[in-house]
Formats: C-alpha cells, structure tokens, sequence
C-alpha cells in the first residue's frame, strides 16, 4: 500500500542552482508507490513543511522522502511535520542532494541525474520502513556505586543529595580508600583525613544512601535502569546494629601483631579492628584468618568482653538482592608490589618504601605520628631519594602509561620532608616533571625552589646496601648522563599505579570493557568519558585510569549527573532503530540458528539467550533474542547473522537491498 | 566519443563518513559526480551481500567507508568490519574478482577533503580499469531465452 | 494475447482494495484486455496464480461469484514475499492473474438442497464464492446456513458482508469469535466453531456442508458433523498446499496421486479419507 | 566413470578396524548406544554411510580413505535421532566438526560417542568436546589435507603464485556455471546446519534461487562467506558435488588465510573462537587507504 | 529396422562443422572440470566430445532448460508491459546422447505436454534434432533393461549411431527429423554395410522385476518404517532429482528491477525440505523419508497412473513406457551416500506387505 511522497527543495539556490529540483520531481513521479512529487523553494520553512503535511492528509502518504540537505540537518524537523500530519515520524526519510550533490558537482545533466538517483533510493528505502515508536523501559531509582573512595562517595553523596537512592558497597570495613591513607593532599596540603572524613560521615548519616560495607558485588544482570545486582556482604563476625563502637574488643584481643593494610604494612593491628579510627562504619571486623578463636577454638575474648554483646562467630555470608537502575563503577586503583623492582630492592630493604607507605609516615595518624622515621630502625632518615617513575612509562616493566599523579605527590614528599626534616637532604630522581593543573607547576616549583628539594633528570639503574646505607646508582642526564651515586637512608619510589587485581573479573560481572592495563574503558575518549559501553553503566575516579583526587572527583559528579538524568524520568525512552531477532511460525519459531555468532560481535551484550518451550515448559531450542534496552542499533550482529534472522530497523536486510537494487 | 563514465556505489557510515561527505559539501569542494551513497549506521552492519549486489546492479566499483579504527561510535563495529573485508577481500582475489574495483576508506567526519580525495581517486581508478564488462557479462547469462519481442 | 504460453498472465487493474482484517486484504481486479474480460468463465472452488510483477506469484482463490462477471476478486493474508509486494499495491496499480485453475464445487447438482458452510476465519474466501452463487440464484436452493468464526471480532473478513447476510431473511448466518476475541459491542456469539456448530444443531437432511478452515478447526468440525448425520460424500472442503505452476507440472501440491492443483482443491471428505495425510 | 578421478581406489588405511568393531560391539551391547554410525562398501565400488543397529551389522563397517562424507551430518536428521543414541566412527575432519559444532552450540556434551584410533592403534571413546579437543592433534591423519577431495595443484589458474587474475576469473565461472544449485554441498556440511539458508531467504532474496551465471557466483561467494572460519576442511562438499565442482579449494582458501592472518582455526576448541568474531586493533589494513 | 547410413568415425568433426555452418547449436558432452567429467554444453571450439563416460548429468536442458525465462515484462510507472508472445527457438543438435537419454527426453516431453502443453518445451522439442549413441558398454548402475529400454533403443532419438567397428558408425534413420540431418550431412554419410548392430550393443541385465515395483508401490505408501529405512542416509541433497532426466519439478522465480524484468522456470527437487513448506510453517512432507518416498511413489506410482488417465485405457498396467525413470543409473552414481535405486526397487519388487 505504498502511498509515498516525494518533496524536492530548492534550498533557495542552494541545490536550485546545479540541480534542476523540478526535473528530479518529475522523474520522481514515475517511480513505483510514488504518489505525489513536488519541488519547492525552501521545504524546512513553514509554508514548505505545511506542503508536507497537507500532502500527507490529503493524498493519505505511507511514506515521505524530501530531497533537501543532509538528514543530520533537518531530518528531525521534517520528521516533526510528518507526525503533526500523522505520519509516524519513522515513514519519513531525507535524500541528501545538497551537501552530497548539488554543493559539490557542476550544475549539469549529471548532478539532476545524481539527485534522482538519490530520490529513487529513497524512496524504495522508505517504502520498506516501519512505524516504531520509541522504546520505553522502565528505570529503577536506585544507583549502586561500586567503590568507597572518593569518587565512590563522591558519586553517592552527589546523587543521594539530588534525592535519589543510592546503594554503596565497599569490600573493606571503611569507606575511604586511599585518600584515606593519604597524609596531606598537593597542592595545597590539606590533611586528607579532615577533608575526607565529613564526607565519609556524610555517607553514612545520609538517609538515601545504604552503605554495604565489607561486601562485594557478586553479579550483576539486566541491562540499563533494570539491573538486578547480587551482593555479597562478608560476615563481620559482629553485628553491626548492635556494636556501639566501643572499641572494648580492639584494644583487649591478644592478637595484635598483624601488619595493618591501611597502614600499607608499616603498623600493626589486632584481629578484630578497626582499620583506622575515623572508619565508617565505625564498627569492627573479625579477621578469621588470624583471629585466635577461629584458629583454635579458643580465646573469645571479644565477646566475653563487650558490652554490647555484639560479637557472632557464627555469622555468615549473606547475598542481597538488589535491583538497582545504574551502576557507578568507583572501584580506584592499586600499585604495583614489590617484586616489580627487584633492580630497586623494594621487599628486599625495608628502607626502601613505596609512596603509600611514605602517605602513612608522614600521617599524623600513622605507625609514627607524622614523624619521619625509617621502617628499618625508627631512625630520621638524614638523606631520602625519592624516585618517580618507579615503573611508570617503562615499556620493559609492561607499563607504558605515565601513573599521573606520582610527579605531584613526589613534590609533595620531598616537601613534606623537607618540613619535617629540616637537616635532611631531598633527591628526587624524575624522567619529566609532568605538572599540568590548575597551580600544579607552582607547587613542583615550590619544592625545589622553598624548599630545597634536589631534583636529579635521570633514571636509578640499581639500589643497593653498603655500610648501612642505601646506594643509588643513576645517571644525570640532564649533565650528559653523568653517574651519580647518593648514599641514601631511605628510598621513596612512586610506583606506578595500576589497576586493582580484581578489576578483570568485576569487568566480566559488569559486562564493560577494559584497556590492556586492565582499566575500565569509557565509551568514547573523548566524548563520554565516564560513560561505559554498556547503557547504565558509569566510571568514576582511578578505575578508568590513574588520576588525582579533583579528576577523580570530577568524574564521580559527572557519573553522579548521568545517573540523575537518566533517573529523572521514570521511562526510559530510547530510539527505536535497533535489531530484533524474527520469529516465525512453528515448528521453527525463528530462523535463528541459535549459534550465537551474534552474541560474540555484540559491543554492547544486547544479545540472549531465549528457550523456547512448549506449552509444558519443555525445551524446544534456544534462540538469540536482542535486549531492546542495552542494543544501541549498530548493526553488526545483522552482518554476522548467515541466515538473517536479525534485523535492524531503519536499516534493515529489505531497505538496504531495496537501496542497492534502486540504482541497478 | 565521451569518457566512461563510471557509475560507483558507496556504503558508508552515518557517524564518520557520511558526516565528513557532508563537511565536504559544506566545504563547498568539488568531486566527481558518479557517487551513489548509501547510508549504514555503522561498518560493522556493511554485509559482504551488499558489495555484491553493488556489482550486479552494474556498478563498475565499490566503495565502503567508515569510523578510523577507534573511532567507531560503537566502539567495534569498524575493527569487525575491517577483518571480514580482509576475508571478503581475499576471496574475491581467489576468485579472480577485481579488488582493485572494490576501495576502502577510513575518512572521519572532518575529512571533508579526504572524502572528496577518496571519491576522485576512486573514479579516476575505475576509469583507468574501464567497465567492469566481465562481471556486468555474467548478468543474465545461464538464463534460456526464447522470447521474440 | 497470446493463449500459447501457459504462464502468460492477464494483466488485472486493481479497481478497489479493501482491508479486511489486519494483514488481510480484497481486491477487486478488472481485466485490463475488456474482450478477455468479456470472455473470462470460472466455476465456484477454482483459483489462480495472482502475481506482483518482480516478485512472483502466489495461489490463491477467485473469491468472487461466478454469478458475477467482468471483474475478479482475491482476498490474501500477507506472509511472505509475494503477499506483501500484493498488499502494497494500491488502487489503480496493476497485477498478473492467471487461470482458473482446478475443479469445482459442484454447485449446479446441489438444485433443492440446503448448504450449510462452516468457515473459520482466512478460511471465509473460497466459501463466500460459493455463498453469493447461491444467493445469486437463491431460488434454485433450500436453507442457506452460515457460520463464521475468528479469533477476534477484528480478524473477521468480508464485515459489510457478514452485516448483509445477517439482515437477510433467507441466509441464517451465526458469527462467532473466540474466548477472549470479543469487544463490548459484539453481538455474535463467543466461542470456537466447532461448539456453536453442535448447539446450532443443523439438520443434515437433504443438506450439503461446506467446510473451510485452519487444520484444527477443521479436525474438529468434522467429527461433530459426522454426529449430526452429514455424509462424508456431502462434505465439501478445498486444501491448500502449497503449488508454483497450477497445473499439475511443478510437483509441490500433490497429496499422494492427487494432485490439488488439477485433481482439486475441492474435496470431500469422502475422497479425503482415502488420501494420504500429505496436506 | 564419474568417480574416477574423485575417488581414489579405495584402499584401506586403516588396519585396526577389528578393534573399532569390537568396540562398537560393547557399546551395542551394554545399551550405551543404539546404533553405530560409519561407513560400509557400497555399491559400484562405492562406500556409504552405514547404520549398524546389530552387533552382526559390525562386520560391514570399514574405513578408507573413500570415507569422506562427513558423517556429523547425520546427528542433526531426526530420523536417525530416533534410532537412539549413536555411536559415530570418527575421523579427524569429523571430530573437528563436532568440536566446530559444540562451539556453536550446535553438539551437547555427550550427545553422541566417537569412536576414534590413536597412533597406536588403539580406540578412543570421545563423547565430550573436551575430550575430543585433548587428543585431536594426536590423532592419525589429523594434519595435511585427505588425498581425496581435489587439490589446487592440478589447477594451473590456481596455482600458487599465479597472479593472473583474469584466469582464476575464467577458472571460477567456468566451475561455478555447471553449478545447478542442487545444494548437496550444503547439504553435505556439517556447518550448513540453518534450517533457513540465506538462498531460501526471500524477504530480500539477496541470492538468486536461479542457477544462472550471478546467481551460481553470488551462492558460492556466501557460502565461503558463511564457512570463512567455520570449515574444518573435511571436502564432504566437493565429494558430494555432481557436478565436481572443486568448492573445498575456495573453503580450504580461506581458512589459510585466516589461519596466517588471525592465527585461528576452526574445529580445534570447543570454545567459540571464530574469526570474525573477534578482532584486534593491530588487525592489518594494507588495503584500507 | 529403419533406414540406415554408414558414417565414418572421423567424419563426425565435419559432420559438426557443417551442421554449424547450416545455423545449427551443438550441444554435445564435453570434458569440463578438474575431474574432466564430461558434461552437455554448447560445443567449444576444441570439440572434444566425450562419447566413453556418461555425463554426470542428463542432457534434459536441452529441452528443460536449468533456468528458463517464462515471461518478459516492462514496468513503466504504474503500466506493466508483457513483452514478447512469440516463442522462437534456435535450431539445435543435441549430440552424444545415449538411448536412454533420448527415451527420457521422450518422457518429459510427455510429461509437459499433458494438460496445459508447453510451448517452451514444444518449440525447443521442434527445434531439436536428438542425435543418440547406442551403448556399447554399461557399468553396474545401468538398468535401462529393467524399465523398458535398452541400449540400442531408438525412442526419443531422431539418429541413432552404433559404433559397429573402429571406424564406423551404423547410422539409424528414426525420424523425419534425422533424415533432414543426413541430408544437411550429404556427403559424409555413406550407405550402410551389413552389420549385426546387437553384437556391439551392452548387455545390461534386468536387476529387477517392474511389474512388482509397479504393482507393489501403492500398498506400500503407508508403511513409513520401509521408507524411513531406505532413506536413512538420505541428505536430502537432491542431486538425485538434478542428475535424473525426467524428474521436471520446478520453480518459478521472478527477477526484476524497477524497470524490467523475468519470471523464470527453475529446476527445483522434492528433495528439498523447503519444497513443500507453507508460509505459514506447515510441512505436509516434513521428514526425508516422506520426501523420499514421493521421489520414488511419483516415478514408479503416479505417472504411470495419471498417463494411463490421461491416454484413456491404453497402454495397460504395468507397462513401462510411462515410468519416470530410464534406468541411467545417475542418480546412484552421484549419490553422496551411494543410496543405489537398483538396489531399493529391488527391495520394493521383494517387499511383503
């Protein structure tokens, strides 16, 4: 029942001029369902869009085609007339004969030609669309934020504060993560801890966020504003609603020679703790690996002494079910170990530290109360080398990333020392100094110049120990490769961040993908930084790549603004133009194959599996099935499909042949 | 006698290509008429199947264009497209079909200039090549026919 | 026009096109040759090969009367390649018509007697031949009985006409949907064909049933008429397998030895019951 | 006549048969399988697939290097489905298949046992992909092409390094054009499991049903589109071509090239690992300009 | 017998080149392929005819042609022009065919004559001089002998060649037809010598008795486990129907672009799932072994019956001039799963319903 209408524009002179409009009208004409064909002047003006939609009335079109300028000019607003006409907007299609001819051939026989051409494919293309209708999906108003660092409680607090609920899980005890552990922050040396912690209460007094701390994702299913995530919360052996945060059970269990995680080894922890005391929750966690009761059955301390009778041996791992509309992915970085540097003897010399350990030193509520004193004999070092680079930008270490933050933090340490220290000399060894931000080179420059901190260009080849002290061999490049040798009482190196261990396995429970460092991977570099590939998924902070704390807390707010726009609505809508696997008659209920061929070229894991049953459940096969709610409509699935049985609307198998066929 | 001229058909992407054939339109640069273009959202929905039904609806060449590898709106589509071309590509070899009649061509949605550059040599190319007469004479052929008109 | 070539179509003008039902569609096709027009006889039962040129033929019945000449008519579902290209054709446009093919309900021997038709929604066009054959020379037969079933009240086909034949006092026509088919203002009956059928009760006296439908209203049908005394000698049904050329050359249709194309489509349950289950 | 030169004398190449009788014979036995799926002489000097529902019916089971059908086939037609489960005399382009299938999900773990022979002559019982992937490389015969199915060399516009294009253009129509797209090339893979080819497709028909010049060329263009990174090579489609079309060189073509350029092979894993499935940034594009 | 010729083996290549010069195509079997199989194409200048091996495929297409075009039309906007109403056919010598080629020629020249007659097939059968060979050797697939015909059959041919020595051919005169072409020959042929045309023939034993197969088949429609068991290997490639030089099922296709376009007649097979399926998913012979039994029933069941029908009472039951089968033995011979016809007729001739 092809009733279709063709509307050529002369675009003033702008397609008039080289393509006679009323010729490809008339040639129009001829074409098979074409029912109606004019040319006018200016077709997007009023009176030209009311040619539109009076046609469509009038002459009852099933379909229009405009020859005008490009579709990602106009093709909204001539879509717009044709459903204020009645058409269902998806029935129009625009052939380009301006930007794609009239404005770059010579006015002849040729280029009328060409826009004919143009117009007959069309046409057949438009004789095969269908009526869609946006897609609706519904959004559930929960976000899960993975992660309790910053940008974790960054992204919550933003859209807790925008009045949408937010679930945050954190695998350790506390919020906080590394900034947490963090002494003071360039590049204005703001103790970390008193700019962290308010927001760390912040979250936990919130009333639309639920913290899940000590839990971790186990799953997570569905597709954008409809997942349905499965958490692990870890027994804590304590239950939390009772627990008053006494700290009774710390300060008595016998067991207090266990190396502190949040003092990066340097300090030492009872089995049942507190990470830090500004912890939130502020509740403590049974380490069952060392707790002495878990060992041997006995001690029990703990709950013999609180008074709160909160402590449970025999809690359990519990799995909640949550549904929740969006993911922020939060879930920071690490930083390489110590067997990355053997050339260093990072592990081998306690001296040798990396610059987390240095963050616990310098903290005043660190192992040693802001002192700088060496792990090895408690001793305030008299010379300290800091290294940056340790492992950054190093082809032969398998990083070629430049870390980002390590340049600004190793400033900020030799800083620091310089102030604790007064006597004490400060080498930093660097490749660049990369200082870009927003009062970032003052502040390198601050070091060297305020404060004396000795910057050597060059790379440290080896560390060794010689008469109690640590000998750094390098090179001074900038003085012609010069060697240089520093007898140093302890070496700082700024390690190279990396992505945290478990970042591979929860891409895979995500469903999002990563880079070869193993950081997660936006959706566009440049254009949807914190967006992921899968629709409802977002990225923010250290996950996505090193960053500093204002990047990262940047990009949490954006995450946090994604998801409050995509909350805002309680339907999702969604363009309609995306694949559909057909289905048919029985026996065979789809030409599908099931071989699932689909499923593997999906960027976006759109493609299921779907059983087909009889009517008492039996399994009959398994057929692919497109998730109307994650496909985004490119089309690589239908390439790959042998038999076609998926489809792409707006650029199916029967418009693109139909095309093809037009210009034979 | 007038030059061949050779009739070309084009499948392209919407987020790269066909946004910098438009840029070359804006730009007002000039390129050769014989162009036919067809819009695909993405490389990756570029079926083998359509290059040759480009061929057997006379085309003297083909031209598929698209997204430079890691700029695919989709993120993948291009890289697959990119391996089943080279597959399909080397088929056609095997199979004694031109594959110099057949241009890819990464041109992004600034490459106006390129668009037009890929556009001229290609029709430069496939004028230099001639009709594509031994698989246009593959048309019809096979088909009795006993009808007097 | 050139009678050699059996697969030369007539060219048919389409001059009115109706939608039935969702994807179903009427239309009524004049012959654009008037002299073949003229000229063109058919019997109830018999079909053709309707074609989109480009795309191909598809088989289906002449749904017209043979009372009625100078004109055809076709009712299709649109399902595959052919069907579609049909149902995007329009008022005006032109199509290929070629035959009639295969035999026909004997309505000439059924003088004096009764005809009770039984149809089942897509299934109403080869029947609603045979029924305005009847009406057209009413005085030559008994009662005329109807009963027509769909799935919903939207899928019934040939509505006006239904709307026709319930006012007419000398067509007893029953309408039915399905459980579930029916709207607020539906005045048939609800319920599957086979039931209304039995509580009707039709006398099978001196009576001819016609019976066409999908398989399992027919599989149903069928044992309730044998109860209400039917013969299966007067039991009239048409198969519809599937076929390319329309005269016994192309080898899909045949059912066993019998071929539908040539050797039906009009059957009666007699002779189906000695066939082989190939339909 | 017609088989001369596609098949070859018929010569056995395989000497334990006894063992694989045998051991078909425990399986019939204990019930484990109902039928026993290989080859048997045929007529003409001929061999043919064979049914053995007997432990008597073992005695006719041979194995040679005329056996190429390839009989994976089978264990999708529900006739032979409803014989029971079967056991299936393996070779290695057979198990290959099945491992492709499993990839596709088109074999289910333990659908079927396969009964093949190591080096040594003794009988493997595979029914798992797994186990099929762990010894396929060990097994005889396992590498290099059969002997059967046609080989490029006796075609001089193929040979390799000729470069003449328009040759292989004169080659490949001369072949396809005796093609009379009965599909028993299709119909003799063991990948060409789709209930609904593309060719029968027609809403676009995107290949010609007709058996003419384009339509011929456009079939086995997809064809080898469809097989690119799915043919094990087994030359099931060349034996069973009337018209002795040499299809397996086009297959066996492209899974080379895929092989050098990707680095993958169909039929080794039962893990999906198709080609065109995946890709890699460093993928080539010499051609791209 | 008929008129006879003498005509000397090397005299073929001229005989060729003046019946091409007279207008005529040759189509012949020539060698094609790496196999070098021989195969009917239209001769080539190398003219290699291939008399020794049998064509992997009939010479049907001389007559019913793999794709054929049915109908011609022009779209002109909404007009639909059918173009061309005259059927003209070039005059053509199908050369090199064996006696049962030639009988099936004959058969499906019945086959399509029947009922609607076909011009096509008129005009091309018209145009058509069948030069036929008589076999002087047969493989163990042949049974010509068992279905009515032999190797020195003469029915469907217009010549019919024997090769009576090494040099020699005995030249039969069947038709008209073949004496036009010995007149357009004038000059090569010779007058025949004594000779014993038998002596050279094949001797093709009979596998089986028809008159069983023929008598047995309709009883045994419904014993579907027989029909499952002989079709167990069955692909359902249909190569079987494609080599076969009566099986004639066919489809229609229509091609076309916006302007013009052809409905074409396709060889097709009941062979094929896809042969028989409804659009609206339904099969009637939805498994090989239903499939395969219509191959079988339509050769041996119903065309004998319907051409008794349609001849009135004569010729009588049992008799083989109507089979849909010339005992070439093609079909067994391409066979992927050597699923051998002697040897399943001869089952249906011993089966004991």
């Amino acid at each position: 029942m092809s009733r279709i209408g063709v509307f050529v524009c002369h675009c003033g002179e702008n397609i008039g001029a080289t393509v006679d409009c009323a010729q490809v009208a008339q040639m129009s004409s001829s074409i098979p369902g074409v029912v109606h064909s004019v040319d006018y002047k200016y077709m997007c003006s009023d009176p030209g869009q009311t040619l539109i939609k009076e046609a469509v009335k009038e002459k009852k079109l099933t379909g229009v085609v405009v020859a005008a300028c490009s579709p990602r000019m106009h093709e909204p607003t001539f879509r717009r007339a044709c459903a204020e006409a009645g058409l269902n907007s998806f029935l129009c299609e625009m052939a380009n004969i301006r930007e794609h001819c009239s404005w770059v051939h010579e006015k002849g026989d040729q280029t009328t030609q060409k826009a004919a051409d143009l117009v007959r494919v069309l046409v057949e293309k438009v004789k095969r669309n269908r009526p869609l209708r946006p897609i609706q999906v519904p959004v559930t108003k929960t976000a899960l934020v993975l992660g309790g660092g910053i940008a974790g409680i960054q992204a919550s607090l933003d859209i807790a504060n925008a009045g949408q609920k937010v679930i945050l899980v954190e695998k350790d005890p506390s919020i906080g993560g590394h900034m947490a552990q963090l002494s003071e922050t360039f590049p204005t040396l703001d103790c970390s801890q008193c700019i962290l912690t308010p927001r760390m209460v912040e979250v936990a007094q919130h009333p639309n966020i639920t913290l899940l701390s000590y839990s971790e994702l186990e799953s997570l299913d569905g597709f954008i504003g409809n997942f349905k995530a499965r958490i692990r919360k870890k027994a804590r052996k304590v239950d939390e609603k009772l627990c008053t945060g006494c700290a009774v059970c710390t300060q008595k269990c016998p067991q207090k020679k266990i190396p502190s995680k949040f003092n990066a080894g340097l300090g030492m922890r009872t089995a049942i703790f507190v990470p830090f005391p500004q912890a939130v929750p502020n509740k403590p966690v049974i380490d069952i690996e060392n707790c002495r009761y878990f060992k041997t059955g006995k001690c029990a301390v703990c709950q013999k002494l609180c008074p709160a009778k909160a402590v449970r041996f025999e809690q359990e791992d519990e799995i909640l079910e949550i549904d929740v509309g969006a993911v922020v992915c939060a879930t920071g970085f690490d930083v390489v170990n110590t067997d990355f540097f053997p050339e260093y003897g990072y592990g081998k010399y306690p001296d040798v530290i990396n610059g987390l350990q240095y963050e616990r030193l310098a903290s005043a509520s660190g192992p040693t109360l802001g002192e700088i004193r060496r792990p090895s004999d408690g001793k305030i070092p008299e010379t300290v080398v800091f290294l940056a680079c340790a492992g950054s930008r190093d082809r032969a270490k398998g990083i070629d990333y430049c870390s980002k933050i390590c340049c600004m933090y190793t400033a900020k340490h030799a800083m620091l020392y310089r102030h604790k220290v007064h006597s004490g000399k400060a080498y930093v060894f660097y490749m660049d100094i990369r200082a870009g931000g927003k009062m970032y080179d003052e502040f390198v420059r601050r070091a060297i110049e305020e404060d004396g901190a000795i910057y050597v260009r060059g790379r440290v080849s080896r560390i060794y120990e010689r008469d109690g002290k640590l000998i750094v061999k390098g090179a001074d490049t900038l003085l012609g490769g010069e060697p240089i040798e520093i007898k140093a009482d302890m070496v700082v190196l700024a390690t190279a961040a990396v992505a945290s261990p478990a970042a591979e396995e929860l891409a895979q429970k995500l469903h999002i993908s990563y880079d070869s460092y193993k950081f997660f991977s936006e959706a566009h570099p440049k254009l949807r930084p914190v967006e992921t590939n899968t629709a409802g998924i977002f990225l923010a902070g250290a996950c996505q790549a090193p960053k500093d704390i204002p990047e990262s807390v940047a990009q949490a707010s954006g995450a946090a603004s994604k998801v409050c726009g995509l909350f805002s609505q309680d339907q999702l809508s969604r363009e309609p133009l995306i694949a559909a696997v057909n289905r048919t008659a029985p026996p065979q209920y789809s030409s599908c194959t099931g071989c699932f061929l689909c499923e593997s070229v999906c960027p976006y894991r759109a493609i299921e599996r779907e059983t087909i049953t009889t009517r008492g459940g039996k399994p009959i096969r398994t057929i692919a099935r497109v998730n109307p709610g994650l496909c985004q409509g490119c089309g690589t699935c239908v390439a790959v499909c042998r038999v076609k049985a998926i489809d792409l609307d707006g650029f199916s198998n029967s418009q693109l042949y139909a095309e093809v066929r037009a210009l034979a | 006698m007038s030059e061949f001229e050779p009739k070309i058909i084009a499948f392209v992407c919407n987020w790269c290509t066909y946004a910098g054939a438009d840029l070359t339109g804006t730009s007002r640069m000039k390129y050769a008429h014989n162009v036919r273009v067809i819009r695909t959202p993405c490389t990756g929905r570029i079926d083998y199947m359509l290059i040759l039904k480009a061929f057997s609806a006379g085309a003297d060449g083909v031209i598929v264009s698209g997204c430079h590898p890691g700029d695919c709106h989709y993120t993948s589509g291009n890289y697959h497209a990119r391996r089943r071309w080279m597959v399909f590509r080397s088929l056609l070899d095997f199979l004694g079909i031109d594959v110099e009649r057949v241009r890819f061509a990464w041109v992004s949605a600034a490459e106006g200039a390129k668009w037009a550059e890929v556009v001229n040599t290609t029709v430069a190319d496939i004028r230099r090549l001639g009709p594509y007469t031994e698989y246009q004479n593959l048309i019809g052929r096979g088909v009795e026919r006993s009808f007097q008109v | 026009m050139s009678p050699e070539n059996v697969y030369q179509p007539y060219l048919m003008r389409i001059d009115r096109a109706v939608d039935e039902a969702p994807g179903i569609r009427t239309f009524r096709l004049l012959f654009e040759d008037e002299e073949c027009g003229k000229n063109f006889r058919f019997k109830a039962g018999q079909f053709g090969e309707y074609s989109v040129f480009g795309e191909g033929e598809s088989t289906f019945c002449i749904a017209s009367s043979p009372t009625r000449t100078g004109y055809i008519e076709c009712t299709f579902r649109q399902t595959g390649r052919v069907t579609s290209a049909l149902a995007a054709l329009d008022e005006g446009d032109i199509l290929g018509f070629r035959g009639p093919y295969g035999n026909v309900f004997p309505v000439d021997e059924w003088k004096g007697k009764n005809l009770l038709f039984i149809a089942g929604g897509i299934a109403l066009p080869p029947l609603r031949c045979v029924i305005w054959n009847a009406l057209d020379l009413r005085e030559n037969f008994g009662d005329v009985s109807i009963i027509y079933g769909a799935r919903s009240v939207a899928d019934l086909v040939y509505k006006h006409e239904l709307e026709e034949w319930g006012k007419r006092d000398d067509v007893k026509l029953m309408t039915t949907v399905d459980p579930g088919g029916e709207t607020p203002d539906w005045k048939g009956q609800v319920g599957f064909v086979p039931h209304v059928l039995e509580k009707a009760n039709p006398s099978s006296e001196n009576t001819i049933a016609l019976v066409c439908g999908p398989p399992i209203m027919i599989k149903l049908t069928l044992p309730v008429l044998a109860k209400l005394g039917f013969a299966a000698g007067d039991t009239f049904t048409t198969l519809e397998n599937r076929m390319k050329c329309g005269f016994g050359k192309c080898g899909r249709c045949n059912v066993g030895k019998y071929y539908v194309c040539v050797d039906g489509p009009v059957f009666t349950l007699e002779q189906l019951q000695t066939m082989p289950a190939e339909f | 006549m017609a088989e001369t030169v596609r098949r070859t004398s018929g010569q056995t190449v395989v000497n334990d048969m006894e063992a694989l009788r045998q051991r078909a014979r425990e399986l019939l036995d204990a019930g484990t399988v109902q039928v026993i799926i290989g080859y048997a002489n045929g007529s003409n000097r001929r061999v043919r697939p064979f049914f053995a529902r007997r432990p008597e019916d073992l005695e006719r089971l041979i194995l040679d290097d005329r056996c190429v059908l390839n009989l994976a086939v089978y264990l999708r037609k529900p006739e032979v489905k409803a014989l029971g489960k079967a056991a299936v005399i393996a070779t290695p382009p057979l198990l290959r298949s099945i491992l492709q299938l499993a990839a596709e999900n088109h074999y289910q773990e333990s659908e079927a046992v396969f009964l093949a022979l190591d080096s040594a002559g003794n009988v493997l019982e595979l029914s798992s992909a797994e186990q099929i992937a762990g010894v396929l490389g060990s097994l005889p015969g396992s590498t290099g092409q059969d002997a059967c199915v046609p080989s490029a060399d006796r075609m001089p516009a193929l040979s390799a390094g000729s470069t003449d294009r328009q040759a292989r253009f004169a080659f490949w129509k001369q072949e396809f054009e005796r093609c009379i797209r009965c599909y028993a090339c299709r119909a003799a893979c063991p990948m060409c499991y789709c209930e609904q080819c593309l060719v029968d497709s027609n809403q676009p028909q995107w290949i010609p049903v007709a058996a003419h010049s384009i339509g011929n060329l456009e079939w086995h263009i997809s064809r080898a589109m469809h097989l690119a990174g799915r043919c094990v090579n087994c030359g099931a489609c060349s034996e069973a071509c009337p018209a002795g079309i040499p299809l397996n060189l086009v297959n066996q073509f492209l899974a080379d090239r895929i092989q050098q350029e990707f680095g993958q092979k169909a039929g080794t894993s039962a893990k999906l690992d198709y080609a065109l499935s995946v890709f890699s940034g460093s993928d080539r594009e010499t051609f791209i300009k | 017998m008929s008129e006879t010729r003498s005509l000397r083996k090397q005299s073929i290549p001229s005989l060729l080149e003046k019946l091409e010069q007279n207008g005529q195509r040759i189509i012949a079997p020539q060698p094609a392929g790496p196999s070098g199989t021989p195969w009917f194409t239209d001769l080539d200048r190398e003219r290699h005819i291939d008399l020794e091996q049998m064509t992997a495929v009939s010479p049907k297409s001389g007559l019913f042609p793999v794709v054929e075009e049915i109908l011609r039309f022009r779209k002109d906007g909404k007009q639909v022009v059918i173009e061309g109403d005259k059927v003209k056919v070039q005059p053509t010598v199908l050369f090199g065919l064996r006696p049962c080629d030639a009988r099936g020629l004959r058969i499906l020249e019945s086959i399509f004559q029947e009922g609607e007659p076909d011009v096509f097939l008129r005009e091309r059968r018209a145009a058509t001089t069948v030069v036929a060979f008589s076999c002087t050797a047969a493989d163990p697939d042949c049974f010509c002998t068992s279905v009515g015909g032999g190797p020195g059959d003469t029915e469907g041919s217009d010549l019919l060649l024997s090769a009576i020595d090494d040099d020699h051919f005995l030249v039969e005169i069947v038709t008209p037809k073949g004496k036009e072409l010995v007149e357009l020959g004038a000059g090569l042929f010779e007058p025949a010598k004594e000779s014993e045309q038998t002596k050279v023939l094949a001797a093709v034993p009979v596998r089986f008795p028809i008159a069983d197969v023929l008598t047995k088949l309709p009883a045994l429609f419904n014993l579907e486990s027989f029909w499952q068991e002989q079709s167990l290997a069955c692909l359902g490639c249909s190569t079987c129907a494609f080599v076969c030089p009566i099986c004639s099922c066919f489809d229609l296709e229509d091609e076309a672009d916006l302007k013009c376009g052809s409905r074409l007649r396709c060889w097709d097979s009941c062979g094929q799932r896809l042969f028989t399926l409804h659009a609206s998913g339904h099969n009637p012979r939805s498994v090989q072994s239903q499939r395969w039994r219509q191959r079988v029933m339509h050769k041996f069941s119903y065309l004998p019956e319907r051409g008794r029908k349609a001849r009135g009472s004569a010729p009588a039951e049992g008799s083989t001039s109507l089979l849909g089968c010339v005992g070439c033995g093609r079909c067994s011979r391409s066979c992927p799963v050597d699923m051998n016809l002697i040897e399943r007729l001869t089952a249906i001739a011993e089966s004991d319903l």
